[in-house]
């Protein structure tokens, strides 16, 4: 007897993917998560254009994670033009790309993944269960909107960043302001740790186990790195993430796979905080206590404490690098001046959902010859698979409802961004 | 008092009179007693007219000054604003400032004969000046009104103009395109058609006319031909206004010598025969 | 008055307008408590779909599934809006339609990619009847607020037609293309973004798409004008709308519009 | 009339004085090459060697977009409250701008007053300045190289000190409460503002080679003249022109209604007649559907229109629209194109 359970479209998420998973005699066949976004082919578009249109067009990967997208990109022709921007540029970048972190966890930890845990369609049916709750989520949701439009200038898509700095810097009232607001998003994510500590957490054996993020010098808890680091002991340079990443071809599905060494890996949140998570202190560190999350673990779901902790963590750190820019003082400055000139370039940042590259390889006139993006959906969409299978073979007993619905929680744990994956 | 010249009045819709298809009449008083008091116009002015929430546009009284108290406007349905107006149900608060445009120049053509050409629309904003004739009759000689539509069903006032085809102190010519099939047994034919067989004493007559941008065309020459002198010949015109008050800009004519909304929209012909882009 | 059902769709694209509205996060309960909310899966699980009176979709028509999407939802709407600039014009995935999509799916995802299925990228126009177009990339977050209050009262909404650079002028921003040099596309994209870019002293690439008469040719001839690449024109115009500012580029190759382009095309001769 | 000196080393300290009158707004640097007239919070940004700003002055009566009502479906309409209404002093006008805001009196007088606009022109001081010409003005031609009325103060620069005409009340009271920076005019400053006006003088008419006497006639003229379709080739429609204009005028209103279709306010935005909607009225009749007619309808209506109601052009010949035209349409050379003399 052959059991199937489909999704058609897997709700709540940003993107056009399903899942299909057939059961055959008690055994689970075949396991398939259907990436059905169309292929916009944006790597190849951008060719022949010059180096500097570049972000402005990639970053149309994705409006969730549009600012690192657009900063990744950034950072890669940096590398390829030899540019070096100024501490406070870099502090302003980073604080951008907490914007974003701040916007996508809360977006996803509020309006996408809580409605699952309290058995309700959406937000808007949160509301009317948990009214204070929502409100605190969307305050911090459009705290991280505001961020990214202070700096950026624009909450999705910021145009703001250019290669070698800003077109315009914030003034000295704007961060203050984003300081207070990080303040108060600190205050305001302090109830949702006991609410998800609560939550009820479908168990499964055996998810995938090799997590992946970058690493900063070793203190570092950070979005940056300067190395590949995985926990099956590898690691690489920035410059080498094809090695770990692989990309592949698979027919079910608009986005390619990757593996690392034949095995499918984990990037996110929950990777992060498995390799890097010792490094956290202050509210981060006791937002993990709060929660009682313990780590390493296997089961995905926990990604999305993981991505609780690290909105404590966005927030504090944000707040940090807004003191610091105060200190600094905020004299405007122009870009640096970028000279056209031929090269390779990599740029790699954690988002969201995990590590980003870009990689560009430019011609003497600074124009494109190749464009390569390895988004982390596409990195997850192996252990998507794997982890899915691990959780219906762990919940044979339950109704088609009831299965379709956890396979569905694991999809979404990944906190996937499809239309990323397949780009 | 607001200092705000765009600040609109409210006013309740009294009663909706569906006349032709997609056109209604509104009849409209001031919320405000005194306002109702104090209102007065001229034939041939306009109001601007609030829906509230949507927009604002420039709508022709359509009644008479001599009836005071309730305002007539015959709208046409056409878009943004004429939509949301259909929307309102009887008893709906309205905005209204006004009036505005000079109107017609009433004092100069007392004593004098009335000829009014309407075609379509047109008839609205000189139904105003047809019914201050006919209320004021003795100040008037013989009054005339030719009307042209395109067919039965599409003649506004329809009921009210044919029960002045039986006066004898005014003569009503009325006329269809085509009949296209509907009950009429009046005249069929275009407008100017009307002129054949009536005798004018140009020198003594007042025309005011009103129609599409054709019509005007027709209109003219004809009466021209029978001998008017263009400063007799007065016309409404029609154009995209904002304001109402000539601030705006939109409605100038000829590099906005004029502005329909405060030196119109009355103009005798000869004020814009040399003038740009006017017909 | 029954609330309006509403549905709201992604075709390909980065979500972005859907995003902006999530980004409403002040009105966003106001609004979906205004409306019978039919589907928005980005948001919700409970899509119940059936007959709708206005929807909102966003992204490009890439691959005959967004097609076959597009035309089922168009059957069953009253009203069907084009939010953000690929619906409306395409988006940046339409910059290179001139490029065979077999061409490009070999480059992007080698041979084993054939299965891919892809069409030249085309807005929602060219496919189905679109009622209303907001543009922007993303749709602006004022914009859509005053279009959804406007629908809401049974209104078209009122959007902005003006270009950029009448934007850029009420905000008294520094004009890039005259006072630096830069290639703006300020005088022919259509405002609603209050010049956002000439703001941040970066020029306009056109995300909101031309204005309803663009004078393309006169823009890439002043352009030419002040010694831009001919290459970095037409790339800059068929950044977000090339369905659209393809024309430019016939229109200046072919027969020079204007005098500037006929100086232009002269000195590249020369 | 009182004409007094100021010394260039006591400007400043007579500027900061000036904000005891209302929120002083003078010239400042915007950008590289640009100049804004924006409130001066920091003396040392006061730029006296601008040459024009990218708005005229006309944005503090006339805002770019403003909410001119407050509505609510059971209490209709309000004014709002004028959040530009209160007292202000503009410091650094040119004569060109200043005669700019007279023909704009002139407009907002006509027929209904608007009472809004003269509460701010009356709440404002305008102080004047001489000024440097570049290759895009042409005020001489325009008769507003030279203001008699407008102004409070009139500041000329003659070499290390200003001449100060005292014009109204207002303008002595800011002079009284600084009388220790002003002096007596002595006859060296009286003969050096004679070689300088002189000199001033001359330039502008060295540079201007235009003259607009014609104009009503020649436009009538050359109505149905192909200059209009050339140069409608060119022109962008940008509406760049129009916004710095110091005389233009036209808005939009519109609408806005919240979310709750209970409240909602009623805007006012600057417009402008190139754009192809501008005539366009229900239906789709426009009265101007062609981009030349469009073109051609500024000119109408500046250089023919304008002159027939009020006497004289609406141009003050400031030189905005010239700098700012991405297409680099030059007025000068559309009316020498009329005019024949090209
Ligand atoms: C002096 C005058 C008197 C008028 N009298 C009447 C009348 O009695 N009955 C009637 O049905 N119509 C009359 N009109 C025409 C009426 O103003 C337009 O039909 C109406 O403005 C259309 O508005 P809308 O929002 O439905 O159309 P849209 O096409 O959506 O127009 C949007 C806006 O543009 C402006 N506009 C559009 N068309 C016109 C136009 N023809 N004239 C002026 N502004 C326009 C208005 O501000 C309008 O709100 C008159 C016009 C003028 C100038
Ligand atoms: S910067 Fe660009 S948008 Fe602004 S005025 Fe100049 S050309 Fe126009
Ligand atoms: S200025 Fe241009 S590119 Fe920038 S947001 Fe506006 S339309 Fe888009
Ligand atoms: S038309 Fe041009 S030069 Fe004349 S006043 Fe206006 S902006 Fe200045």
């Amino acid at each position: 007897m052959t059991r199937k359970i489909q999704v058609n479209r897997v709700a709540r998420v940003e993107g056009y993917g399903g899942i299909q998973v057939e059961i055959a005699d008690g055994r689970v066949k075949d396991v398939k998560m259907n990436i059905l976004e169309g292929a916009r082919f944006l790597e190849g578009l951008v060719g022949g254009r010059r180096f500097d249109e570049v972000p402005d067009i990639i970053c149309r990967i994705c409006a969730i994670c549009s600012a690192v997208h657009k900063l990744t990109a950034i950072q890669a022709m940096e590398d390829a033009l030899g540019v070096q921007v100024s501490e406070r540029t870099a502090l302003l970048r980073e604080l951008l790309v907490q914007g974003g972190n701040i916007e996508s966890h809360a977006l996803h930890i509020y309006c996408l993944a809580l409605p699952d845990f309290a058995g309700v369609a959406s937000v808007i049916e949160l509301n009317s269960t948990h009214p204070d709750t929502v409100a605190e989520g969307l305050r911090i949701k459009k705290l991280g909107n505001q961020i990214q439009e202070t700096v950026g200038g624009r909450a999705i898509h910021p145009e703001n960043a250019v290669i070698g700095g800003f077109g315009r810097l914030p003034v000295a009232d704007d961060i203050k302001r984003l300081r207070d607001g990080m303040a108060q998003g600190l205050d305001d994510v302090q109830a949702l740790l006991p609410f998800v500590r609560g939550l009820e957490m479908p168990d499964y054996r055996e998810g995938s186990s090799v997590y992946v993020a970058l690493r900063n010098g070793d203190k570092d808890f950070s979005f940056y790195g300067d190395r590949i680091v995985c926990s099956d002991g590898a690691e690489y340079p920035l410059s080498g993430y094809k090695e770990l990443t692989n990309e592949f071809v698979v027919p079910h599905s608009n986005a390619k796979h990757s593996r690392h060494n034949g095995k499918p890996f984990v990037v996110g949140a929950l990777a992060r905080l498995t390799l890097n998570g010792d490094r956290l202190g202050g509210a981060a560190r006791r937002a993990i206590d709060a929660l009682g999350l313990v780590l390493p673990t296997t089961n995905i779901l926990y990604n999305n404490h993981a991505q609780v902790v690290e909105l404590v963590w966005a927030l504090e750190r944000g707040r940090d690098i807004c003191e610091r820019l105060l200190e600094m003082g905020l004299e405007q400055e122009k870009p640096v001046e970028v000279k056209a000139r031929a090269g390779v370039g990599t740029g790699a940042i954690e988002a969201p959902r995990g590590t980003l590259y870009h990689q560009y390889e430019l011609d003497e006139e600074g124009r494109v010859v190749k464009a390569d993006v390895v988004t982390p959906t596409a990195q997850n969409l192996s252990a998507f698979e794997h982890d899915m299978r691990a959780m219906v073979e762990s919940n044979q007993g339950d109704d088609d409802a009831t299965l379709r619905l956890k396979v569905e929680m694991v999809v979404r744990a990944y906190d996937p961004c499809i239309s990323c994956s397949v780009h | 008092m607001s200092v705000e010249l765009l600040k609109p009045e409210l006013a309740r819709i009294v009663r909706i009179k569906p006349m032709v298809e997609d056109h209604h009449l509104f009849q409209v008083r001031f919320e405000d007693a005194e306002t109702v008091e104090s209102f007065r116009h001229r034939p041939g002015q306009f109001v601007e007219m609030s829906v509230i929430g949507s927009g604002e546009m420039p709508i022709s009284i359509s009644s008479s000054p001599t009836r005071r108290g309730i305002l007539e406007f015959c709208v046409r349905r056409v878009g943004r604003v004429t939509n949301a107006l259909y929307r309102l149900p009887q008893n709906s608060l309205l905005g209204l400032r006004g009036p505005y445009g000079n109107g017609f120049p009433i004092e100069e053509m007392k004593g004098n004969n009335l000829l009014i050409v309407a075609g379509g629309l047109g008839m609205v904003p000189l139904r105003s000046l047809l019914w201050y004739a006919l209320d004021n009759r003795r100040d008037f000689k013989e009054i005339t009104l030719m009307y042209g539509c395109r067919s039965p069903a599409e003649m506004l006032f329809r009921y009210e103009l044919e029960t002045l085809t039986v006066r004898d102190d005014m003569s009503c010519l009325l006329t269809v395109d085509d009949k296209a099939g509907q009950e009429w047994d009046g005249n069929v034919g275009v407008a100017t058609d009307l002129f054949a067989g009536v005798e004018f004493d140009a020198a003594n007559t007042y025309a005011a006319i009103c129609g599409p941008p054709i019509f005007y065309k027709y209109v003219i020459q004809k009466l021209l031909e029978r001998g008017f002198s263009k400063g007799r010949i007065l016309m409404s015109l029609e154009r995209k206004m904002k304001c109402g008050i000539g601030k705006c800009g939109h409605c100038g004519i000829g590099g906005a010598k004029k502005l329909v909304c405060i030196d119109g929209p009355i103009f005798t012909y000869w004020d814009v025969v040399d003038m740009r882009e006017v017909i | 008055m029954a609330k309006p059902r509403i549905g709201i769709y992604g075709l390909t694209g980065c979500a972005g307008d859907q995003l902006a509205i999530l980004n409403c996060e002040d009105e966003l309960l106001d609004i979906v408590n205004a409306v019978d909310l039919r589907s928005f899966s980005m948001a919700s699980s409970s899509n119940p779909e059936g007959e709708i009176d206005v929807a909102f979709v966003e992204g490009a028509v890439c691959q005959q599934r967004d097609l076959d999407e597009l035309k089922e939802i168009r059957s069953r709407s009253k009203l069907l809006i084009a939010i953000g600039t690929c619906a409306v014009w395409g988006g940046v995935a339409a910059a290179r339609n001139d490029i065979d999509r077999e061409k490009l799916k070999e480059k992007v995802y080698g041979p084993s990619g054939s299965f891919l299925e892809s069409l030249p990228v085309k807005p929602l126009g060219e496919h189905v009847k679109v009622d209303l177009a907001i543009s922007g990339c993303p749709i602006e977050k004022e914009e859509l607020i005053n279009s959804v209050a406007s629908l809401l009262r049974g209104d078209l909404p009122l959007l902005v037609s003006f270009p950029v650079c009448t934007s850029c002028k009420m905000h008294e921003y520094e004009c890039l293309l005259v006072k630096r040099g830069q290639l703006c596309l300020g005088p022919i994209t259509r405002a609603g973004c209050e010049a956002r870019c000439p703001g941040l002293n970066r020029v306009c690439r056109g995300c909101r798409g031309p204005v309803d008469e663009p004078n393309a040719a006169s823009e890439v001839a002043l352009l030419k004008e002040r010694g831009f690449d001919r290459r970095d024109i037409i790339n800059a115009l068929a950044t977000f709308a090339a369905p659209a500012e393809k024309l430019a580029e016939q229109i200046v190759g072919k027969e020079p519009a204007c005098q500037s382009a006929q100086d232009a095309s002269q000195a590249e001769k020369e | 009339m009182r004409i007094i000196k100021l010394k260039k080393e006591h400007l400043r300290d007579f500027v900061g004085s000036l904000s005891a009158f209302g929120k002083l707004y003078a010239p400042q640097a915007r950008g590289e090459k640009s100049f804004v007239l924006k409130e001066l919070k920091d003396l040392s940004n006061l730029r006296l060697d601008y040459r024009r700003t990218i708005l005229p002055p006309k944005k503090f009566f006339n805002r770019p977009d403003e909410t001119i009502l407050n509505f609510s479906s059971d209490n209709g309409y309000q004014a709002a409250a004028d959040a530009n209404g209160g007292r202000r002093v503009l410091f650094g006008l040119h004569a060109c701008d200043i005669k700019g805001l007279e023909i704009l009196d002139w407009v907002m007088r006509d027929g209904y007053r608007d009472e809004k606009y003269f509460q701010r022109r009356e709440r404002t001081a305008v102080i004047g300045v001489s000024c440097e010409p570049d290759e895009s003005c042409f005020c001489l031609a325009m008769q507003a190289d030279n203001v008699e009325t407008g102004y409070d103060l009139f500041l000329s620069d003659v070499n290390s000190c200003y001449l100060v005409t005292v014009r109204t009340s207002l303008g002595d009271d800011m002079v009284n409460a600084n009388q220790e920076l002003f002096q007596e005019v002595g006859k060296d400053t009286i003969e050096a503002f004679k070689k300088k006006t002189h000199a001033h003088a001359r330039k502008l008419d060295d540079m201007c080679d235009l003259s607009v006497s014609q104009m009503p006639e020649l436009i009538e003229l050359e109505y149905m003249s192909d200059i209009w379709k050339d140069y409608a080739k060119r022109c962008l429609s940008c509406g760049s022109c129009t916004m710095v204009c110091p005389t233009c005028t036209c808005y939009d209103i519109r609408d806005e209604v919240e979310l709750d279709q209970q409240r909602g306010t009623r805007k006012k935005r600057w417009d402008s007649c190139f754009f192809p909607d501008y005539a366009a009225v229900a239906g789709g009749e426009n009265f101007r559907a062609e981009a030349y007619s469009r073109f051609r309808y500024r000119y109408l209506h500046k250089q023919d229109g304008f002159v027939a109601k009020y006497g004289r052009s609406s141009c003050v010949g400031c030189g905005r629209c010239i700098e700012i035209c991405p297409a680099k349409i030059d007025l000068r050379d559309v009316i020498k194109s009329i005019e024949g003399v090209t």
